[in-house]
């Protein structure tokens, strides 16, 4: 299963993937037409800043969600096989319950009326759409493996660096 | 109808918040919240909220009663006031003034405490005392020592700028709910919180770590993080070179608690230990938190001179966000110790046996010199004790309720029965009343006015709202009569001037003159010398309060609770505070909102011991001690470790197991470690 | 956008300064309820004020409705059928003690009348409660969690 | 190769060279296109305001974040502060182009231009008549002079009205007064854009625009129509020449020299230098045929205009004439000219050189170009260039064979020769419908839309609709290029059109020129309209960019709508995050100046757009 990774030393708060997000959850799926749409289109991630940093936010589809935990009705719900957090409007019910248990605060709404709307990893698209936009990269869509043995190839390299300093000295 | 709006500070407990009593007609119709206030924000716990519920109460006390023939019958101020005037005299002069003892409260302003303490010292008696020896006597003796001070040293709302929070024997999230809101703001900044208790209260829900330690084992813990830190380097040691003495000595100390005994003594994990030491040591800013988890034991001072070590050796005192906050309890017990409620001290803690002192004071009342006594007088429980043996005749208590909050409390009520004289002054009948000679009905909070000092030295005006009920009247009154027909002459004793009196004669208090404490939202802090001083919000910041300036480093060695578990006496029983109610229950127990939501005594239990001796949940059980029993009704918990019962000391009952054992410096008993047993009560002694 | 009384469960400590608050507010009838669970966790729970309000389909006396982003509740009209009770996923509409009628949180209107937050929402300690716009609350969520994450970024740098 | 590379353009040469360059993995714009993408939606949608240090500011389009930027500035303040800059921008480069051109007019006439001459005196008089200059026993330079001087007054003039807006209909001109949009200066108006659209200015997007419309408009009938009558005067006006068109143009066996940029105050002395003797000699030493001009951009088509030679490319070409490896020097001025090619070139043994003190780009040799010393200068360029051509590597040449005859030249002056002096075959023309209308198709070459697909199926769909299409610019280019601009090209005409053009003998797509060049047609509209006697904005004309992409285009358009001609874009211009301000351009306009914007990507529907256009005016004219 693919994941949505952020590398945090990478955002530079463009919100460019909050843009396409939007769009990408449209009707149109694009950003001219979007625009004139109603209900507006949301995003389901969120730029946020503390201090100097800036990171993107956006569902991490956790394992024993707790917004599925605390779901009453039923509309939010973690699928079986993908372990992708997903949310059915028709059952919500508009208590935020699920807005109060996430960790992350990435549970949004719809304006025009108290319903939830989530990351939904674009189902209809290879590659979730804020993926795509982010024009550094700081999110990538990979295999859970692939990420860590990119961590991991960032961190020998480091210590091979580290050890040849060493050397010098 | 206009409605008015009356700032008022909260009766309960030492935070000190304020809020709005909403008074029409002269009565007070409702609450309103101050959200402009520096520490609680507009908050107010359960309690506080339910503080109005005991102005109008019908079970008020509303005229003087004077017992005749076990029955008290209602009597006129006049009568109740000769009576005690005649009879204190008469002790006075047939058996000494040291037949006289005085019970002043932390539920009184600082001007009640300040009379009351000068009634008794006028009459010649330093046995004049009060519940500060029951909860934080330990630190006013070890931190004076330690430090110079008795006091928290940092404001609550300091705790939000500590990047570790060590909180060991306290349970503010139940006992002083406010704290909660400056806690999580560290925390939402990345603080780190450590909670050191026996129980796993709910304060230890919001801990990063939390450490279970066996009760009574708080010096080894203490010995063992200063232990890590010194070994592993985090120990401060520009700021003990610059501001301490004693450190060679405490070092040498310290290499005998290696984690590895720690952990046996206290029966943490030896890495719990290494990681509590690091976080604390090594956080740019940490707070040390504790209240009577530590001091109520019969190692109080030690208990409080380690925690004044620990905060010592790592610099993490005298800077914003690096405190060391002894929690106090009574919404006026820090401003009772400040006005020499105590045994051994003048107001501002000016010691009783100094000559120049004496003069002073002397002076300052306008009596001679030798009226006033030289010798320390007796703390609350030698009081008792006394008593006990005929030595104090008399007592006066005000607004204390003793048979409860002593500890081994069938000796208390023995001790009380033996008195030539009792009087109570209180708003409700309790169950110390009901044994008094006279009981004098006194105002409640927000019917007079004064100052009271909160847990953080902050001292606020409390205005009057309402008229107190019937013939009730405020305390300063009342011991004005009493002085008066006692043949003291103070003039006029309503609280401006009486704490214009404290100005001259409480140096910390100097600047803190009636018509400025008034105007202060908010409140000031002591020491405030001057009235253009702004008040010291953090003590100790550029010395200490000692003669040369520097702290003392005093190492303290581990020694076992007084009382340990043995056979007949299996388990060991600790005590406590619940959210629901204050203390002795005098207020809280008669609050409708509170006391339905817990009407009785609890026991918890862990579920191993309720198996152990088949104790269902929700089954009344006896719990019994060396000094006695009671009833209460089992919670079965895993909160409390096996072999551990805990019990709030809210009802009469729980106090007839705690020990009288007692610090031998402080004076303190060992309330949270009693030897105890539990059995299933039977049928006959359910209540 | 409507305001509505956000908790953060994490931060409830069990005080029930909430419930008395409301209790007094109230006159005598506490519409929020503070569940402890497993003595490690509180919840405090009252009337979510649920967009699609399963108690207002269920009212057919029309005492429930939804207007201006509240459930609210005409005591006059109810009935005391009890069927709200039943509805309400969170049990946080409860019989007044005489079992002739219902009590629900009313975001404390006459309070907001004059311009005063809810009770609970001041009363708390911990600062569990908020009365807030919804991007208030999560923006606070976010800021948090993304506080979090850059300290393990940071203490990874160490 | 990739499909996708070939879907880059519909041009063959040029899908020819992107081959090459995807095989030698040269980088061009389309690579560097893609590498951008996703593109930021706030500039695509105009609500990002850079204007001052408290920002950056972005108002969030879907309404959850930010509606203000830091000073309050609402989406329509950004957006319309945004647009006015993007025209200042515009209006700057096609008059300072002007300016050049005054200036270089006023030193020929005081015998300092080194090499220009006064090719056009009768339209020097005229220009003198119109400026209210005496000629009467004076010189020909003495009246030149006049004229310059007039012309570079004009810039820093504070109090208008501006010349040449007087050519427009009395009825556009009392629609300008009125609305306190007739400029008063070419610099002023720029300037106050820059002034007007500093953070804390004018804050009301209405009023914004209007002054957006005064400024384009001192572009449009101010900087942009001096330029173009200048040059003419200088250079001679266009006569219909033929030519050819595609990087076929360039010879395998000769010095190959490109000029691309704007300006032909250069490409004219290089286009002379080339012929000079003594280099061609220099040429035939280092082995190469002989020497070989041509153009690209702007400057290409100006010479393109008035001397016929041949046109290598538009916009998008200019990367890939370099990848033929066949080119010895690529010449430039100023404006559309890719700081890329610097490293593009370096791959080649071509030599990249600016001119311009204003136009340096790292990399490139430059050699400063100057009026006085302009043959000698473009002389010594060439000779580097046909120096270069022995480190030609010819192994690494790919000229394609596409290439497409083309007639060119149609000034106003040409097409009033062709009409046989007079403006009446063509109205009567338009009158029986035989020709619908005008439409001006302009613009530059933009890589959001395939290369050309834009400007050839709008102009084939309008003139199947019997429409006359008049062009400049890069759309010029590409008309040249599909063969468009042939005579024979009548045959893709509907009936009527084709009927005309026949029997005049010329294309059904009428070159006018480069891109400042657009003036011409705002004259013929002009002349048009007050020869019927009604505004311009009753005439069954209108305006289409299919592949606008710069400033200069921003000015055009605002000036052409502003003009009182309906004007399709076919790229998004960054106005969509103020739905206010996309209201006002593309409705709210027609009741203010008689015209309005539409955008329309696709090439077919934005042509029904004019059709319908053309339809309705006619419906109104009674015709």
């Amino acid at each position: 299963m693919k994941e949505i990774f952020v590398r945090l030393d990478r955002c530079v708060g463009c919100h460019s993937c909050e843009l396409a997000c939007a769009v990408e959850h449209s009707a149109a799926k694009s950003l001219f037409a979007a625009l004139a749409e109603a209900p507006v289109p949301r995003k389901r991630l969120y730029v946020e800043q503390v201090l100097t940093h800036k990171l993107p936010l956006l569902c991490r589809h956790c394992e024993d969600a707790p917004c599925v935990r605390v779901c009453r009705t039923g509309a939010m719900s973690q699928d079986a096989v993908s372990r992708i957090v997903t949310h059915d409007p028709e059952r919500c019910i508009g208590c935020w319950m699920c807005t109060m248990v996430c960790p992350y605060g990435v549970i949004g709404r719809q304006l025009e009326r108290r319903i939830a709307v989530k990351c939904d990893r674009c189902p209809d698209r290879e590659e979730p759409a804020c993926v795509t936009a982010c024009p550094t990269r700081a999110l990538l869509y990979m295999e859970e493996e692939d990420f860590s043995e990119r961590m991991r190839r960032v961190a020998a390299a480091e210590v091979v660096e580290g050890y040849g300093r060493a050397q010098a000295v | 109808m206009s409605q008015s709006l009356i700032p008022t500070i909260c009766p309960y407990c030492g935070v000190g918040c304020a809020f709005y009593i909403v008074v029409e007609n002269g009565r007070a119709v409702g609450l309103e919240y101050m959200t402009d206030h520096p520490v609680n924000q507009g908050s107010l716990c359960s309690k506080g909220n339910a503080a109005l519920e005991i102005l109008d109460h019908p079970e008020r006390l509303t005229h003087p009663l004077i017992k005749a023939a076990d029955r008290f019958r209602p009597a006129s101020w006049e009568e109740a006031l000769d009576l005690i005037g005649q009879r204190l005299s008469a002790i006075r002069h047939a058996v000494g003034p040291d037949a006289l003892g005085f019970l002043a409260s932390a539920k009184c302003t600082n001007e009640e405490n300040y009379l009351f303490q000068k009634l008794a010292r006028c009459l010649g008696s330093n046995h004049v005392d009060h519940c500060a020896r029951l909860c934080h006597a330990p630190t006013v003796v070890a931190l004076a020592h330690s430090l110079g001070s008795a006091a928290m040293t940092n404001p609550i709302p300091d705790l939000a700028e500590s990047d570790c929070i060590l909180v060991i024997g306290s349970n503010w999230a139940e006992n002083h709910s406010p704290l909660a809101r400056w806690v999580w703001r560290a925390k939402d900044r990345g603080a780190r919180v450590i909670v050191v208790d026996p129980r796993l209260t709910p304060t230890a829900w919001l801990a990063d770590l939390y450490l279970p330690l066996r009760p009574g084992t708080d010096v080894a813990l203490l010995n063992g993080l200063m232990h890590v830190a010194l070994t592993e380097g985090l120990v401060d040691r520009d700021f003990i070179a610059r501001r301490t003495t004693g450190f060679d000595a405490l070092a040498r100390h310290l290499m005998a608690y290696p984690p590895s005994r720690v952990s046996e003594i206290t029966g943490l994990p030896p890495a719990q230990i290494v990681a509590t030491a690091r976080a604390y040591a090594s956080a740019s800013a940490a707070s040390l938190v504790y209240c009577m988890g530590v001091t109520q034991h019969t190692t109080g001072s030690e208990n409080v001179l380690a925690c004044a070590d620990l905060a010592l050796l790592c610099g993490q005192i005298g800077r914003r966000g690096a405190g060391l906050m002894p929690l106090r309890g009574q919404n006026n017990v820090q401003g009772a110790c400040d006005m020499g409620a105590l045994a051994q001290f003048y107001p501002g803690y000016q010691p009783v046996d100094a000559p120049e002192v004496r003069d002073f004071f002397a002076h300052a009342w306008g009596v001679a010199a030798d009226t006033l006594s030289l010798s320390p007088g007796l703390t609350v429980v030698e009081m008792i004790e006394a008593a006990a043996a005929g030595r104090i005749r008399a007592l006066y208590v005000m607004g204390e309720n003793p048979v409860l909050s002593d500890p081994n409390a069938d000796r208390v009520r023995e001790a009380l029965s033996r008195l030539d004289l009792l009087v109570v002054q209180d708003i409700f009948l309790t169950e110390t009343a009901e044994m008094a000679d006279v009981v004098l009905p006194a105002a409640a909070w927000a019917e007079k006015e004064g100052s009271t000092t909160t847990t953080e030295r902050r001292v606020q005006w409390s205005h009057q709202a309402v008229e107190p009920p019937g013939q009730a009247r405020p305390d300063t009154w009342i011991i004005g009569q009493i002085a008066r027909r006692l043949g003291l002459t103070w003039g006029e004793v309503a609280p401006p001037s009486v704490l214009a009196e404290i100005n001259r004669t409480v140096p910390i208090y100097g600047g803190l003159v009636p018509e400025r404490l008034m105007a202060a939202r908010g409140g000031l802090f002591w020491p405030c010398p001057t009235p253009e001083h702004p008040g010291t919000p953090i003590l100790h910041m550029e010395r200490f309060a000692t003669a040369d300036g520097r702290a003392r480093l005093i190492p303290v060695d581990f020694r076992p609770p007084a009382e340990e578990p043995e056979e007949r006496f299996p388990l060991t029983l600790t005590t406590g505070r619940i959210a629901i109610h204050y203390n002795a229950g005098s207020m809280t127990r008669r609050s409708p909102s509170l006391v339905t939501r817990a009407p009785t005594l609890c026991v918890e239990l862990n579920p191993v011991d309720a198996a152990q001796w088949g104790v269902s949940d929700g089954e009344w059980v006896t719990v019994s001690t060396p000094r006695g029993q009671t009833q209460a009704r089992a919670r079965i918990t895993d909160t409390v470790e096996a072999g551990v019962v805990f019990m709030p000391f809210h009802f009469p009952g729980t106090n007839r197991l705690t020990t009288d054992l007692l610090d031998p410096q402080a004076k303190i008993p060992e309330y949270k470690v009693a030897a105890c047993q539990i059995a299933v009560a039977r049928k006959e002694d359910e209540q | 956008m409507t305001r509505l009384v956000y908790v953060q469960m994490e931060r409830c400590l069990d005080c029930q300064a909430c419930e008395i608050a409301c209790q007094r507010e109230h006159q005598g009838l506490p519409n929020i309820v503070v569940v402890p669970v497993e003595d490690r966790f509180a919840v405090a729970l009252m009337c979510r004020h649920c967009d699609s309000a399963p108690c207002v389909a269920a009212c057919y006396a029309g005492a429930l409705a939804a207007t201006d982003g509240m459930v609210a509740f005409d005591a006059a009209r109810c009935t005391g059928c009890g069927l709200c009770l039943v509805a309400c996923p969170f049990g946080v509409i409860q019989w007044t003690p005489d079992g002739r009628s219902v009590h629900k949180c009313d975001l404390c209107t006459d309070r907001q009348a004059t311009g005063r937050e809810p009770v609970c929402v001041l009363t708390c300690p911990a600062e569990a409660l908020s009365y807030e716009e919804y991007t208030e609350f999560t923006r606070r969520v976010q800021h948090r969690a993304v506080a979090s994450v850059l300290r393990g970024q940071e203490v990874k740098r160490r | 190769m990739k499909e996708e590379i070939l879907q880059r353009s519909i041009d063959p040469a040029a899908q020819v060279m992107l081959a090459v360059a995807e095989k030698e993995h040269l980088e061009t714009a389309w690579d560097r296109f893609e590498k951008q993408q996703p593109q930021c939606g706030f500039g695509e949608l105009g609500v990002c305001c850079r204007h001052c240090n408290m920002g950056p500011c972005r108002i969030d389009p879907f309404g959850e974040g930010p509606a203000r930027g830091v000073c309050g500035a609402t989406a329509d303040i950004m957006v319309a502060r945004g647009l006015l800059r993007m025209i200042a921008a515009g209006a700057a480069a096609h008059s300072d182009h002007a300016r050049d051109v005054a200036h270089t007019l006023k030193l020929t006439a005081e015998g300092k231009g080194g090499g220009y001459a006064i090719k056009d005196e009768a339209k020097l008089r005229r220009l003198a008549e119109e400026y209210g200059i005496p000629l009467d026993g004076r010189s020909t330079q003495e009246i030149a002079l006049d004229v310059a001087h007039a012309a570079l007054a004009e810039f820093g003039q504070q109090e208008g009205p501006i010349r040449f807006t007087r050519r427009a209909p009395a009825r556009r001109v009392d629609t300008w007064q009125k609305l306190g949009i007739d400029p008063r200066g070419i610099d002023r108006e720029i300037v106050e854009i820059m002034h007007r659209t500093h953070m804390g200015v004018d804050n009301d997007y209405v009023n914004l625009i209007l002054h957006g419309l005064r400024a384009s408009l001192a572009d449009g009938w101010g900087g942009s129509m001096i330029a173009t009558e200048l040059q003419d005067v200088l250079f001679g006006t266009p006569q219909p020449v033929r030519s050819e068109a595609n990087l076929g143009v360039l010879k395998a066996d000769q010095v190959n020299i490109i000029v691309h940029g704007h300006e032909p105050i250069l490409s004219e002395m290089i286009v002379a230098a080339a012929q000079d003797p003594e280099l061609v000699a220099l040429a035939k030493e280092v082995g190469a045929q002989g020497i070989n001009v041509a153009g690209i951009c702007c400057t290409g088509n100006e010479v393109l205009m008035r001397h016929g030679i041949p046109v290598a490319g538009n916009f998008l070409q200019q990367e890939l004439a370099i990848i033929t490896g066949a080119v010895e020097a690529m010449i430039v001025d100023v404006q559309c000219i890719f700081p890329a090619l610097a490293d593009l070139s370096s791959c080649f043994h071509t030599k990249f050189i600016s001119t311009s003190p204003k136009a340096k780009f790292p990399g490139a040799t430059h050699m400063e170009f100057h009026e006085e010393t302009a043959y000698d200068t473009a002389k010594a360029i060439v000779r580097t260039a046909v120096e270069n051509y022995p480190r030609r590597n010819p192994a690494r040449v790919h000229i394609p064979d596409e290439k497409s005859e083309c007639m060119v030249g149609f000034s106003v002056e040409a097409i009033l020769a062709a009409l046989g002096g007079s403006l009446d075959p063509l109205l009567g023309a338009i009158k029986s419908g035989a020709i619908q209308g005008i439409a001006g198709v302009v613009g530059c070459n933009n890589p959001k839309v395939q290369h050309d697909y834009g400007h050839i199926n709008m102009v084939k769909e309008l003139i199947r609709n019997n429409i006359l299409v008049v062009t400049t610019g890069c759309n010029a280019q590409a008309c040249a290029k599909a063969g468009l601009l042939r005579p024979e090209a009548a045959e893709l005409a509907g009936d009527g059109l084709k009927g005309v053009c026949q029997a005049l003998g010329v294309p059904p797509v009428l070159h006018m020129g480069s891109c400042v060049d657009i003036s011409r047609i705002l004259v013929a509209c002009a002349a048009i309209a007050n020869t019927m006697g009604v505004d311009i904005s009753d005439l069954p004309v209108a305006g289409a960019a299919p592949e606008w992409m710069s400033e200069k285009a921003v000015s055009i358009g605002a000036y052409v709508v502003a003009s009182g001609i309906f004007t399709v874009l076919g790229t998004v211009p960054p106005v969509l995050g103020s739905s206010n301000v996309t209201q006002l351009l593309t409705a709210g306009a027609e009741g203010v100046v008689g015209a309005r914007f539409a955008v329309e990507p696709d090439p077919f529907k934005a042509a029904r757009l004019i059709v319908d256009h053309i339809t309705a005016k006619r419906a109104a004219l009674g015709i």
